[in-house]
């Protein structure tokens, strides 16, 4: 057990998949010399050649196309797209190979390929540099698709999605990149939880509050937050947007009675649409209130500047707990349009 | 003939690559020798027996593409892409590979099939409609048919550096069309295979059409001239002539596994049929364009080749006609007795690993079809 | 006043727009002497030469990527994608720029482009040829996005996607090319509901049934047989998928209290979610029971023998019809697992 | 100088094109005139008096690229991509131009932003975060910066297609990096810029790495090699010399107002500087490569070119220093002094016509800031 960085587990956990394999390659773009632009993976090329750490021409679909050919050979490739904004050029791959090649042929072809993603907004960056692209992904049947919240799990997923025969989308919370936190090395995969399984992150019985990814923190602020004022939250970290876990979410919906989902994404088709509607089928004569959406605009991720008005904050997923609780709320006295 | 038999290429050097200019051809569509200095000695090799040989696998899958043209119009596949006039750019370039090498192709590919070992009925199982992969791929050494174009040239080359990275001298071949050019994956995969220098050759079928779009559409100057522009040496064959394209095959397999890296191959060829059996070629191409490639057919021409030898006995010719006839009857039971998939076999193999959405789906849908399974049988019984 | 398909139509809309506007151009992959593989554009190019109805080479984001460059220079560029399964080449350009540049340029750059994609399954055709990737499309801000399920529909709704000063992406449901209608040519498209309007097909009381495309059709079937049960169906078919009409949906299910959506495309993420849990806000309080959706599996779309059990059809719709109603169904006996 | 003084092109004949092997230069790094037959004369119209305006243009340049990155470290930029050793590359093309050709650049062009004029506020908005775009495109004739690598390519075929279609003589002019040549969509710009043979140059600035990439990743042989493969006429230019830039546009944008199509212009040069403020070069490159390109500055050499002609005089000097000075302030201070955006502001413009989903958000997030004003006024009377 030993206290390192998000991005330092990761890194672990990359090195980890390297030595335990030697079917496992590193693809992308600058990953090598420089460690890639997070530099998470610093180290890695020096310590297993530019044969097992590769760095790539710079074009999307050429890395994910070989990388379907590499797992095709046996291989396990491990790729990383430099930013979530950058990942369109290689959507056809993911979208038409990587996802459909093992139900096209029966199951005689794998793809154990895992798709690094940092991605999420928060670092006053430019245009493409801060997107939350993940529900195009749970979208697409045939992937699998993970995001980590904190040291421990991204260590641990990144070995069960390299693990995985699946193909697996791995999105990394770049704002949260220098969180540091315990992780333990030492674990047995076939001990671990499944990588499709959710966690709850705080116990609460008046409101479930559902999110991934770089608002987990966020809402265990927002969660501590309301217990001042006597509300008790229970903040569920997905960790598996697909499949999503429903189970664990309906378990606390039936004892709380009310939702919100949180997610930096835009609204429409996000994740928080699946969890909301899934949950109103699953409970709903458990449903106090509607489940509530706490999420990103409907609109192409804003300037830097702006940013804060975009992403959901502490506050904005309060109101969203007082919407769901039906306490004096932003939209109160707004009849029928509760949006 | 089997695969491996004329896999091994006699050991002449590498001749090195011709410019635009040259369109590599061994024999005249008159079936006479032309003789070339550079090529001839790739192929010097095949003996009588082996140019019958190619004959008969030429006989074979244009009957085979015949027979599958007749099951779609008697409704018995959903559809058939016809390779028709491009039995020689397959066949030579597919017999000149090893068991191990590895065949990423499109569609049109069925006689590159065919020489992989296909079952016969495995060929039409997709045009049916009844899977989307009409074998094993780890079986043929070649992946299934790759419908979204120009894709496979990616899987291809990374394949290739799978291969570099083991060490191994197999090679990564790729088939695609003229069409594919335009496509950024094939680009890309030109400037993966020129980076990494991998085993993959890049074999493009030119049969002059991307459906309704002349060649001239996506390039106006030769095709083999863009793989220059990556580092990657190409050759220019004529694609009618079996020999010439097993030549230029076997230098580009030559190069791949002795470390050269890449090789970019232009077949010249004609799609004498319609892109596919939904197609109306009459809507946007003339007549006197198909009557002046059918006087290179690729089979009249090895055949006058066998006849300028002398080998073209009536033996050979009812053999040939005979073997045609059981392939073509064997894929035609096959295909007509091929069960249907069941119902519940939409969901198999979405994942390898059980996913709790997806079985749930498939557990109501289990219900849902046994809910008329009860109103069936309380028909039957009440 | 006449009678044409449904291909006709869009036909007929397109020689009508590159009529009226000599910046109107049409681009695709062989659209000219061949008039498109569904033959919507036949005759065009001869009429209007091959600078406006330009047979393009074959790479979907190239074609996509100029569009863009000719709306830079004033064109309205009509694009047509062969089929649904040959957009994702193109997805970087449409996500990235198509959608984007008004929002970057603060409204500078406009992009009245229109895509026009056959969509959905139903032809018995190979893989990639029938798909419904509309929620890829739904879920990013910066496009519109409608559905057309008869001629009429089809013919005014061209014309004013073509005349639309945002990118439209225009979804035909192929298999429904061949239907014909009564199509009014001489409309006024400034006195036209607008393009984000949604229709209510068959009035009904007891159930609020959603759709759009191709499954209006079999949605208004199953309304019929639903009725000689003494079910009345209200069918609305939503045309535009992006921005969604919900005042039209939420008026109907104030008066319905049930709900069920059925489209083609998978169900996580579907458009389905998207509506149920938007509805479940809104009319939390006047829902009698869950929204149900009907929708295509989480599976890649499957091969043409076994289409018909991946596609919603009348039973489905209408074992959904009773789930809503909460009489018998596939479902029943089935606790809390309702799905 | 004024855009429109340079571009237009003298009367010479367009000299055709060089091989690989040669790369143009016409000054050395020393300013000597290396005396080239058949490029002189497209800069021979070049007077002192625009020379020395060329000269002024990169120190300026360079002098903003200073300035911004000294505003990026003060905190007043949340990034800068500088252009620092790619001046020649930039003010030589872009100063060929007419004020009606059209720019598609890259986000490290922002040399060729102020050859056309742009407002030197405007230069930095975007690296503020205050915004997507610093300027109306069609007030410059310039799109503004684009991040997705490649893209904007087929953003200029597109537009040529569309001036080619009007009958127009302007020329669509993109900028792009040696990295961006791998994207597919860069390949399939150059497909359909020869298929369509449209007015449109490719100016690619090799500028030898992307980000810790060396370009010999992307390409083993001179990436102008690549259009050829396409059929495009293409020039190999220093990169690092403003004479021989200006003299290859010009021959390019002759070519492409006369309908003689597309030309690819590699300029070889150098990245002096980091990727971009957030980036550590000495992570993947040695110093002594600097030390190399160094000697080879393309300021040092034009300067020398004006000493060699003895027009380099101390007013020259004072008075460039003096435009680059006020410039520099003029930048920093609209810099400092931009106003924030306003919160409403985030939902401006994503529409050009009323969207009913945005709307009931933007009226949402509107309420929910009222109950801040209200609470904090709450505050302040309560
Ligand atoms: C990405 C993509 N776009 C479009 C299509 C539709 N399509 C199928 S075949 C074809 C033409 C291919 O031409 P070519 O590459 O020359 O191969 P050929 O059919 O001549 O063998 C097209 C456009 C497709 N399958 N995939
Ligand atoms: C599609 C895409 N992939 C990756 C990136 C990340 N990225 C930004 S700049 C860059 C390197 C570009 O190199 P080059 O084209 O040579 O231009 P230069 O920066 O040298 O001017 C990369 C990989 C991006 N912006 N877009
Ligand atoms: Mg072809
Ligand atoms: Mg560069």
């Amino acid at each position: 057990m030993s206290t390192m960085t998000f991005g330092r587990a990761i890194n672990a956990g990359l090195r980890r998949a390297l030595e335990d394999d030697p079917k496992v390659v590193l693809m992308g773009e600058d990953i090598g010399k420089l460690g890639g632009v997070f530099r998470v993976t610093d180290g890695l090329q020096k310590d297993f050649g530019p044969h097992r750490v590769i760095d790539t021409p710079l074009a999307e679909a050429g890395i994910m196309g070989s990388a379907v050919g590499l797992a095709y050979r046996g291989y396990r490739p491990v790729v990383e797209i430099q930013f979530d904004g950058f990942i369109y050029p290689a959507f056809d791959q993911i979208v038409c190979q990587v996802a459909k090649l093992h139900y096209r042929t029966q199951g005689k072809v794998r793809m154990p390929i895992t798709i690094r993603v940092p991605f999420g907004g928060g670092i006053g960056s430019p245009e493409h540099h801060s997107e939350s692209p993940e529900a195009y992904f749970t979208h697409t049947s045939g992937l699998r698709v993970v995001s980590v919240s904190n040291p421990q799990d991204a260590y641990t997923m990144l070995r069960q999605a390299v693990a995985s025969d699946d193909p697996v989308l791995y999105f990394e919370p770049k704002r949260r990149y220098h969180v540091k936190g315990e992780v333990e090395e030492n674990i047995e995969l076939g001990e671990e939880l499944p990588l499709g399984s959710a966690s709850v992150r705080i116990a609460g019985s008046d409101v479930t509050l559902v999110t991934y990814g770089p608002l987990v923190k966020t809402a265990m602020d927002a969660a501590l937050a309301a217990a001042d004022d006597g509300i008790s939250v229970e903040v569920i970290d997905l960790r598996s947007l697909a499949p999503i876990d429903f189970s664990q979410i309906e378990a606390s919906v039936r004892k709380t009675g009310r939702l919100v989902i949180t997610h930096e994404a835009s609204r429409s088709g996000g994740l928080g649409a699946e969890i909301a509607s899934t949950i109103t089928e699953q409970c709903f004569n458990h449903l106090e209130s509607a489940p509530v959406r706490i999420t990103g605009f409907d609109i192409p991720y804003p300037p830097s500047k702006l940013e804060s008005h975009h992403l959901p904050d502490l506050d904005r997923i309060l109101d969203g707990v007082d919407r769901a609780l039906d306490r004096p709320n932003s939209l109160s006295g707004l009849v029928g349009r509760t949006k | 003939m089997r695969t491996d038999e004329l896999s091994n290429s006699p050991g002449q050097q590498d001749s090195g690559l011709r410019g635009d200019s040259g369109i590599i051809q061994l024999v005249s569509p008159e079936g006479d020798l032309v003789g070339d200095p550079d090529f001839d000695q790739w192929v010097e090799d095949v003996s009588d027996e082996q140019l019958s040989s190619l004959y008969e696998d030429m006989v074979v899958i244009r009957r085979i593409d015949t027979e599958a043209t007749y099951l779609q119009r008697q409704g018995e596949l959903a559809l058939w892409p016809p390779l028709l006039g491009q039995e020689a750019a397959q066949i030579g370039s597919a017999r000149a590979l090893r068991s191990d090498d590895f065949v990423f192709s499109s569609y049109r590919e069925n006689g590159v099939a065919y020489c992989r070992g296909v079952h016969y009925g495995d060929i039409v199982r997709v045009w049916r409609g009844n899977a989307h992969s009409g074998w094993d791929p780890y079986e043929l050494n070649m992946a299934t048919p790759q419908v979204i174009i120009g894709a496979q040239t990616l899987h291809a080359t990374g394949y290739a550096m799978g291969i570099k990275n083991d060490g191994g001298t197999s090679v990564a071949v790729t088939y695609f069309g003229d069409g594919a050019t335009s496509e950024g994956d094939v680009n890309e995969a030109l400037v993966f295979a020129a980076s990494f220098q991998v085993p993959v050759i890049f074999f493009c079928q030119n049969n002059q059409w991307a459906i309704s779009e002349p060649v001239g559409l996506q390039s106006q100057i030769p095709i083999a001239s863009r793989a220059k522009g990556f580092g990657i040496p190409s050759l220019r064959v004529d694609g009618n002539d079996v020999l010439a394209v097993m030549a230029a095959t076997r230098v580009a397999l030559r190069r791949a596994r002795t470390g050269g890296g890449p090789t970019f191959i232009e077949a010249v060829t004609y799609r004498m049929g319609p892109h596919t059996t939904a197609d109306d070629p009459s809507r946007y191409r003339d007549a006197n364009e198909l009557e002046i490639w059918a006087a290179k057919d690729p089979l009249a021409r090895v055949r006058a080749l066998l006849e300028n030898k002398g080998i073209f006995t009536p033996e050979l010719e009812a053999s040939v006609a005979a073997k045609a006839d059981a392939v073509a009857k064997e894929m035609r039971e096959a295909c007509i007795n091929m069960p249907d998939p069941s119902p519940m076999d939409v969901f198999a193999h979405v994942y390898s690993t059980p996913n709790t959405t997806l079985e749930t789906q498939k557990e109501h849908y289990a219900r849902y079809l046994d809910t008329f399974a009860v109103a069936s049988n309380e028909g039957v019984n009440g």
